[in-house]
């Protein structure tokens, strides 16, 4: 186990360095900060000034080495537009967009295999019905529109939650419900079908041949087994929210990373970038060795 | 069941404690500002940034002279009185009297200091750009007075010593601040990713403010600002969407220092050709356009707006004549013009609110017109490299989004940057004009003013090489709690001490 | 003891499985009964309906697509069919128990077995906590696992195939049932192992007067065990009676059948499938193979190692049969994939025709692997379910573009078919259309496509009913006969090759334990775990008793 | 040995076809589905040929035009976007580029990533590992991020957006391949074709390739529908199509300023999106309980025999 760790931390470091250098090269490709950075009728000289002092004036191989030289020493570079150290830039947004995926996500788990379960428990029925097309419906409409809408019919008209910001519990509603849709949409039809399977597994005959309370056969044996697939999709799709809440940060002004993110990139603050793709793909791939535990940790068969 | 009941009774609960409930707003006489975009940083030399100035200007940080919104002419601020001792050099008096919010006097090296800071080079400031290559020395003369040398004659120093904002001389000179000491009204608290909150400082040598604490947060979603005045969670908001502006109790509309514009390359045929450049202005129905634009917005013959020096109130803009339109086109058809050559429309993503639409609905008029118009919606820093000098060299026949602001009340910071050879944004090349130019530049009072405006009619009538659109319009809603209505310079900056809460 | 009622009296079952078309007959009118204390035998081969009568027992199919059209099961006096919740609950697993045939897939992977059996007593509102779990481990020590303190704690996977069936029995015994359904308990069982399940059966109805019933395809097991047997084919019942008069004096035609299919006995020391054409020629000499796999174990796991094949030597000659023999675990699988490169061997030499076969490049594997061929035990997965039988036949040909040109594969895809048994039109239908005996006739026609020299059975007729197995094997050894081929046959009961293989290899845990011409393997076997082998086939009931 | 079990009927195509239009009755939804689909195909096909030049038909004077009223002719019964344009026409034309992008980014993802993943589940190479390191650097690239990227350093196009589109969806493709590929491997049918001499390249086109399409297909009717949302995400956020261009996604991002006062803008493009990612979704989920045999029964009409 823990060799497996090490191995998947090493193939990981060398997956974020890659990430690193990729981004590094991309991003210098996207054009020149300074035409950004100062306003339209600066002078040229003034551009130039501004070039040497943040080191755009070297060729981009040499200001990548300078960037690693940088690394070692934990020195991640100043944020151009922001005046001050950019990991501490996306270290602070970070944690909002962390608190939004995992209530998001732990809320449209929870919701998933308790709704996707009853539907398994009597497929075709009622219940089963509404809730595909419900929890489908929900994963089908875009984001930002659901966003918008929201705002308007439950901040707006019927004023019973405040519009957007942070604060108190109540803003936390509409931006978690919005993040929940697609992930609640599709987990539901993965526990349904993982629940499917499992009650027309072999060991189910056999609970029901003891003589297994109906419930204790649906939640105890069948959903037990079907953790693993939901929890394989639940991983991807945290890796997703904790790289891309971009649209409800924007939406609700949540000053999370994924906003803090585009809006580097869109100004070509680059050392803003690159910090907060080293924060998010440190933290995914801490997520996915969780998962993989996670894996040991609910199928005994697992051994890593 | 029993589980749908208990639901329901909580979805009571949730409704009975969240109806009628005020965010935001908190007791005493303290406001919430929402501004579209997070300011990224609260450097003072960076003011001419909309959401810097919005929150700096005039509220923590003060320049020397403020521009009056009506007439574009610089009055006092920390200065007093200001004279020409000769043509590089002014002479300013200090307002005695003034300290800065750390409790340094305001004094001629203080000023001397901030001017130092500016124009030192060892950080990146923005307001220079104002300058141009303009060089600057201060010197001080006695405590309160202060000379100010340029290397060339400027007979507007004063107007450009508005964007100079005087900070505390225990600023770091070489590396930019996001904690500015200025000697305004107002002191910053805190600035955070979410929020930028400021007190009411005691000390100030004006009258004092009424308000005592004002928050600023961001939301880029015009129509959710909107709501957020409307439900009470925040008092105002500049710039919202036409479209937004739907409650005319609390939507102020006034005329910002915006002008929209077409640029076109007068060096690609066939928009060398003075018909073809006529026909594009006279294509485009512009009683309908303005639909996109807000139903208040002016229709522009010139590059700057009412109010600045040198704007000619007398020229009249192009009328929406098809048949005229078709007819230049098809004579410079037959004069040999290229005229099916394709002409590239450059739009820029988010110049201004349905910027995108207007290049849609432009297109296709002049599409109608007969002209081999094709759009191309570019991202700001693809776009900036068709607007500045040096033009990519590929380019063909292009005509140019682009939204031009002066603010600073006077045609010298929009004539030679469009019209000279040399100026950033020009295709326009003609020795006799540049020396016009050069002379209205160097000229002051009438003179200065009559020369802008025999320059702008030229532009409009027989250079032709840009198309002016709209005077904006920029729509701000107030909430009904606050006595404040925006003007000109609400774009630039919103001074704290001008609102009054009703009661 | 027979002048008690019935505990389970069947009447008249009969149930469809639903689908698009027609329903499908699964049991037609079944009746049967069985009284306390007595053992029930059903037997049938695959397909016939014996697992579906059972289950309707235990309310355990699921409806739909599972059609009950009509029936009669009553329990202990009353009606029980169309029990449904707490009603039902009160009979399955307390007073009718049932164990299964693979106890891996029917026991829960993710919980440990002591967790299973105590949630009986807790469902059943028997015992909880501390209690049950001092119950199941009186249990576990009952069914005979070895250290059960230590053992309850552990997961299905890491008992062995025994051992599972021994837990699944456990929790069948639990409440002390009147009845207990046992559908196939032994199947995947080495021989050996077999005999002790069965054994512990026995001793438990013995000790608790239980009723059983015993599900099987197998005519030892069944005569074995049987008091009564009831004999099905295709949901129906074809002969009933007393174990002794069906199993000695079958009446149906195909009882007969099945009986006569019975490869074991000593008639088939005089059995003509043996070679007649041994040349003594040597086509293959394998020379110490040895495969060590490398593995860990354990949450933090060290790197272990184990032997899988040791040191194993062989000839085969032209013309002639080799036997390899052994139970799971006894690496003659790894020895055939071996042979075939598919795995790669730790140590050893392979002589194919004067080269060796693990020393071969790319080139030289290519030509080996048109001389010798492989017949695998599973039929259906060795066949790729996407290609019609044409093509599966024609496969070699594509392979190997010299053997023969395009034009002349429909042809000889026919004249293979013909061979094997089956009709030309067969050519163009999809694996899944045939039935297991049929398919791995289609598995032979294509491992004799490349015109083999030496042909390699893993288990080839494992899989396949009684009455099918010896019609493979006929077929194999016709073949052998016309077309001079060598065989090397891998199984694991012993039985079956000893009218088909000249020479017999017998393998325990790698190691190759005794070898010799199959007469002497039988008749004079030198070592004790061939005997064993050979003993652990069970022995008919009445023979014992008597 | 006579017995062929159920010879004829699942062998000839009519009639599978008509078993598959069985079942496809039994699931009202995925019926439904279906339907709307197909229309959908018809309209995007043909639509644009009889309405096409209506939907760039610039109409200032009647902006925001509301719904339901045939004052306008029919064309503007869904009403008339901000430049006046009909609604209706521009849903039909703006149909083809957004199923187009869609279609074109899944193909591509489909084609890359299953190859790749084929080459990293069979081969223990290097080149494996190294495919499974990109495709990891790829999953924790953010797609926005990348998507911004290659918009500015290629320009934006229609092809360009295509390029971002399948390169975020790659990963999904390969190691879906690539997982299906290392249970193949070990199937019987793959040994008995290694033992009969086949080459690795026929192994993995003719035996495994096949078998791993099945689930990709599944797979890509859901990433349909999440690149139609990701396409109407980078409209959202100015990244997506350009004007003159556009497609739903474009059109909802263009409305959304407008859902206080004139919502139909972007809601009838809005509600395009999702009738056909929900109708993706819907068949995909049909589509998953066809191919399981355990579930199939589901969507029989299940004849009982007489009592």
């Amino acid at each position: 186990m823990l060799s497996f760790i090490g191995r998947r931390a090493s193939h990981s470091i060398i997956s974020v360095m890659g990430l690193l250098a990729l981004v590094f090269f991309l991003t210098r490709l996207t054009g020149d900060p300074s035409s950004l950075f100062l306003p339209l009728d600066s002078t040229a000289e003034a551009r130039a000034a501004f070039a040497r002092l943040h080191g755009f004036d070297q060729p981009v191989y040499w200001q990548f080495l300078q960037y690693l030289r940088d690394l070692l020493s934990l020195d991640f570079g100043e944020s151009v537009r922001q005046n001050r150290s950019a990991m501490a830039v996306a270290l602070e947004a970070f944690p909002q967009t962390l608190k939004l995926a995992v209530v998001a996500m732990a809320l449209s788990t929870i919701l998933a295999l308790v709704a996707g379960s009853l539907a398994a428990a009597r497929p075709g029925g009622l219940f089963d019905r509404a809730v595909t097309l419900v929890s489908l419906s929900g994963a089908s409409a875009p984001d930002f529109w659901v966003a918008i809408v929201g705002i308007l019919v439950f901040a707006v008209t019927f004023e019973l939650l405040p519009t957007s910001g942070t604060g108190s519990y109540l803003h936390w509603i509409l931006p978690i419900f919005v993040l929940m849709l697609r992930p609640f949409g599709l987990l539901v039809q993965v526990v349904r079908g993982a629940m499917l399977a499992a009650l027309a597994s072999p060991y189910i005959k056999t609970a029901r041949a003891k003589g297994l309370p109906r419930q204790k056969i649906i939640f105890g044996h069948a959903l037990r087994n079907s953790l693993l697939p939901v929890i394989t999709v639940a991983g991807d799709l945290t890796s997703g929210l904790i790289n891309g809440a971009v649209i409800v940060e924007t939406v609700f002004g949540w000053p999370g990373i994924g906003k803090l993110m585009i809006d580097a990139i869109i100004q070509r603050d680059f050392a803003v970038v690159q910090s907060t793709i080293l924060v998010t793909a440190t933290a995914i791939f801490i997520l996915n060795i969780c998962i993989d535990i996670l894996y040991a940790v609910l199928d005994p068969r697992i051994r890593y | 069941m029993k589980t749908r009941h208990s639901i329901a009774v909580i979805a009571m609960a949730l409704m009975a404690t969240t109806s009628g409930m005020a965010y935001g707003q908190e007791a005493g006489k303290a406001i919430k500002i929402v501004l579209p975009e997070q300011p990224a940083n609260l450097e003072p030399c960076g003011t001419i940034i909309t959401n810097v100035g919005q929150i700096l200007s005039q509220n923590v940080t003060e320049a020397l002279t403020v521009i009056d919104a009506a007439t574009g002419l610089p009055q006092p601020k920390l200065a007093t009185e200001w004279a020409r001792t000769d043509d590089m050099t002014w002479r300013i008096k200090l307002r005695p009297g003034v300290k800065f919010q750390d409790g340094t006097a305001m004094d001629a090296k203080a000023v001397a200091f901030s001017i130092k800071r500016m124009t030192g080079g060892a950080l990146t400031c923005n307001n220079m750009a104002k300058f141009g290559d303009r060089k600057l020395e201060a010197t001080p003369v006695d405590d309160l007075t202060l000379d100010i040398r340029s290397d060339r004659p400027e007979p507007i120093l004063p107007t450009l010593l508005s964007v100079v904002m005087v900070v505390s001389p225990n600023t770091p000179v070489d590396k930019p601040v996001n904690d500015p000491v200025g000697t305004g009204p107002f002191k910053l608290a805190s600035f955070d990713t979410q929020t930028v909150t400021m007190d009411r400082f005691d000390g100030y040598w004006g009258e004092k403010p009424e308000i005592e604490k004002a928050t600023y947060v961001w939301r880029s979603e015009s129509s959710i600002r909107a709501a957020m005045v409307e439900t009470g969670e925040a008092d105002l908001t500049p710039s919202i969407a036409t479209q937004d502006a739907t409650n005319p109790e609390t939507d102020f509309s006034y005329l910002n220092s915006e002008t929209t514009a077409m640029r076109i390359d007068m060096s690609k045929p066939p928009l060398d050709d003075l018909r073809v450049r006529k026909a594009l202005n006279l294509a485009i129905d512009w009683d309908g356009l303005k639909a996109l634009f807000g139903v208040d917005v002016k229709r522009a013959s010139q590059m700057v707006v009412p109010g600045i020096n040198g704007h000619d109130d007398s020229l009249q803009a192009w009328e929406y004549d098809p048949d005229k339109a078709a007819e230049l086109v098809a004579e410079a058809k037959a004069a040999g013009v290229p005229v099916d050559t394709e002409i590239v429309l450059i739009g820029r993503n988010g110049i201004y609110p349905n910027g995108g639409e207007a290049m849609e609905a432009m297109a296709a008029m002049w599409q109608a017109a007969g002209l081999n118009v094709k759009l191309t919606m570019l991202d700001v820093a693809d776009w900036i490299r068709y607007l500045q000098k040096p033009y990519p060299e590929e380019r063909g026949a292009t005509l140019l989004q682009m939204m031009h602001d002066n603010n600073k009340g006077d045609a010298a910071f929009t004539i030679p940057i469009f019209y000279r050879s040399t100026g950033q944004y020009s295709t326009v090349s003609d020795p006799a004009l540049d020396a016009e130019i050069d002379k209205a530049l160097a000229a002051t009072g009438e003179d200065r003013m009559k020369a802008f405006k025999a320059i702008f009619t030229k532009a409009r009538t027989d250079v032709v090489s840009d198309i002016p659109m709209f005077h904006m319009i920029g729509y701000t809603r107030v909430g009904k709690r606050l006595d404040w209505k925006p003007d000109i310079t609400t774009n630039s900056e919103i001074p704290l001490a001008h609102i009054r809460i009703r009661d | 003891m027979n002048e008690l009622a019935p505990i389970l009296s069947v009447e008249d079952l009969t149930v469809d499985f639903l689908s698009d078309g027609a329903p499908a007959r699964a049991v037609d009118g079944v009746s049967f009964e069985v009284r306390r204390g007595e053992t029930l035998v059903i037997l049938g081969e695959s397909g016939s309906g014996k697992s579906v009568s059972t289950s309707a027992v235990m309310d355990l199919i699921d409806r739909p697509p599972g059609d009950i059209v009509r029936g009669r099961i009553s329990f202990d006096g009353a009606r029980i069919d169309g029990l449904q919740g707490e009603a039902r609950r009160v009979i399955n697993g307390r007073r009718i128990a049932m164990i299964f045939q693979d106890p891996l897939a029917y026991l829960n992977p993710v919980y440990t077995v002591g967790r299973q059996i105590c949630e009986i007593f807790e469902s059943h509102g028997v015992a909880s906590g501390r209690a049950a779990r001092e119950r199941a481990m009186d249990l576990l020590k009952r069914v005979g696992i070895p250290e059960p303190e230590a053992r309850i704690d552990q997961y299905p996977h890491q008992f062995s195939g025994g051992q599972r069936q021994r837990v699944m029995i456990a929790m069948a015994i639990a409440l002390q049932p009147d009845l207990l359904i046992a559908d196939e308990p032994t199947t995947a069982l080495d021989v050996s192992v077999q005999a002790q399940i069965l054994d512990l059966l026995r001793d438990l109805q013995g000790e608790t007067g239980m009723a059983l019933i015993l599900i099987t395809h197998d005519l030892e097991v069944a005569a074995s065990m049987a008091d009564r047997v009831i004999v099905m084919n295709r949901g129906t019942i074809v002969e009933a009676g007393e174990a002794r008069k069906v199993f000695t004096k079958p009446r149906h035609a195909y009882t007969q059948k099945l009986i006569s299919a019975l490869p074991h006995g000593d008639a088939a020391e005089s059995s003509n499938r043996r070679s007649t054409t041994n040349s003594g020629e040597t086509v293959l000499r394998v020379e110490n193979l040895t495969k060590e796999y490398v593995v860990s174990s354990g949450l933090f796991g060290r790197k272990k190692s184990f032997l899988a094949v040791k040191d194993v030597s062989f000839e085969v000659s032209k013309g002639e049969t080799l036997g390899i023999v052994g139970e799971s675990g006894s690496g003659k699988s790894s020895v055939a994939r071996m042979l075939l490169r598919l795995n790669e061997p730790t140590a050893g030499k392979a002589i194919f025709n004067g080269e060796d076969v693990f020393a071969m490049e790319e080139r030289g594997l290519r030509a080996y692997r048109r001389k010798v061929q492989m017949v695998f035990q599973d039929p259906y997965g060795s066949m790729n379910p996407r290609m019609t039988v044409r093509a599966i036949i024609a496969e070699p040909w594509s392979i190997h573009a010299d053997i023969l040109p395009r034009a002349r594969w429909r042809d000889r895809v026919a004249e293979l078919l013909e061979l094997v048994g089956l009709k030309p039109e067969h050519a163009d239908r999809y694996p899944h259309q045939f039935s297991g005996g049929q398919r791995q006739r289609i598995a032979i026609a294509r491992a004799l496509a490349s015109e083999p020299e030496l042909v390699i059975c893993d288990e080839a007729v494992s899989a396949l009913d009684v009455s099918i197995q010896a019609q493979i094997i006929d077929l194999l050894a016709d073949l052998r006969t016309r077309l001079g081929l060598s065989y090397i046959f891998i199984t694991h009961d012993l039985p079956i090759v000893r009218h088909f293989a000249d020479r017999i290899l017998v393998m325990k845990q790698g190691v190759v334990v005794e070898e010799g011409p199959t007469s002497t393997i039988f008749g004079n076997p030198s070592q004790a775990y061939t005997r064993s082998l050979l003993d652990a086939t069970p022995v008919p009931k009445w023979l014992e008793t008597a | 040995m006579t017995a062929i079990t159920n010879a004829a009927s699942a062998s000839d195509p009519a009639g599978r076809a008509r078993t598959f239009f069985n079942c496809l009755k039994r699931d009202r939804l995925a019926l439904a589905a279906a339907i709307f689909l197909v229309i959908l195909a018809i309209a995007t096909l043909a639509g644009p040929l009889l309405i096409g030049d209506m939907a760039a038909k610039l109409g200032l004077r009647q902006r925001n035009l509301p719904p339901f009223s045939l004052d306008h002719g029919w064309l503007y019964f869904l009403g008339a976007d901000t430049l006046g344009r009909p609604i209706l026409a521009r849903l039909v034309v703006g149909a083809q580029n957004t199923l187009g992008i869609a279609l074109a980014a899944v193909v591509t993802s489909m084609l890359v990533g299953g190859v790749l993943g084929l080459v990293a589940g069979y081969s223990e190479r290097w080149y494996s590992q190294v495919i499974q390191r990109l495709a990891d650097i790829i999953m924790s690239f953010p797609s926005l991020l990348l998507a911004l990227i290659v918009l500015y350093t290629l320009g934006p196009s229609i092809s360009n957006l295509i390029i971002v589109l399948a390169l975020t969806r790659i990963p999904i493709y390969l190691r879906t391949t690539r997982a299906e590929v290392l249970e193949l491997r070990e199937r019987m049918f793959v040994s008995a074709a290694k033992s009969m001499g086949a080459r690795p390249l026929r192994i993995v086109l003719r035996h495994i390739a096949p078998m791993a399409l099945p689930t990709l297909l599944t797979i890509a009717a859901i990433d349909f529908a999440t690149v139609i949302l990701a396409e109407s995400s980078l409209s959202f956020l100015g990244l997506g199509i350009q004007p003159p261009e556009f497609t739903w996604g474009a059109m909802v991002a263009n409305g959304r300023g407008y859902l206080a006062t004139a919502w139909w803008i972007s809601f009838w493009p809005g509600l395009a999106i999702l009738l056909t990612t929900l109708s993706l979704n819907l068949l995909s989920s049909w589509a998953r309980t066809m191919a399981d045999p355990q579930q199939r029964w589901r969507l029989q009409s299940l004849r009982k025999a007489s009592r």
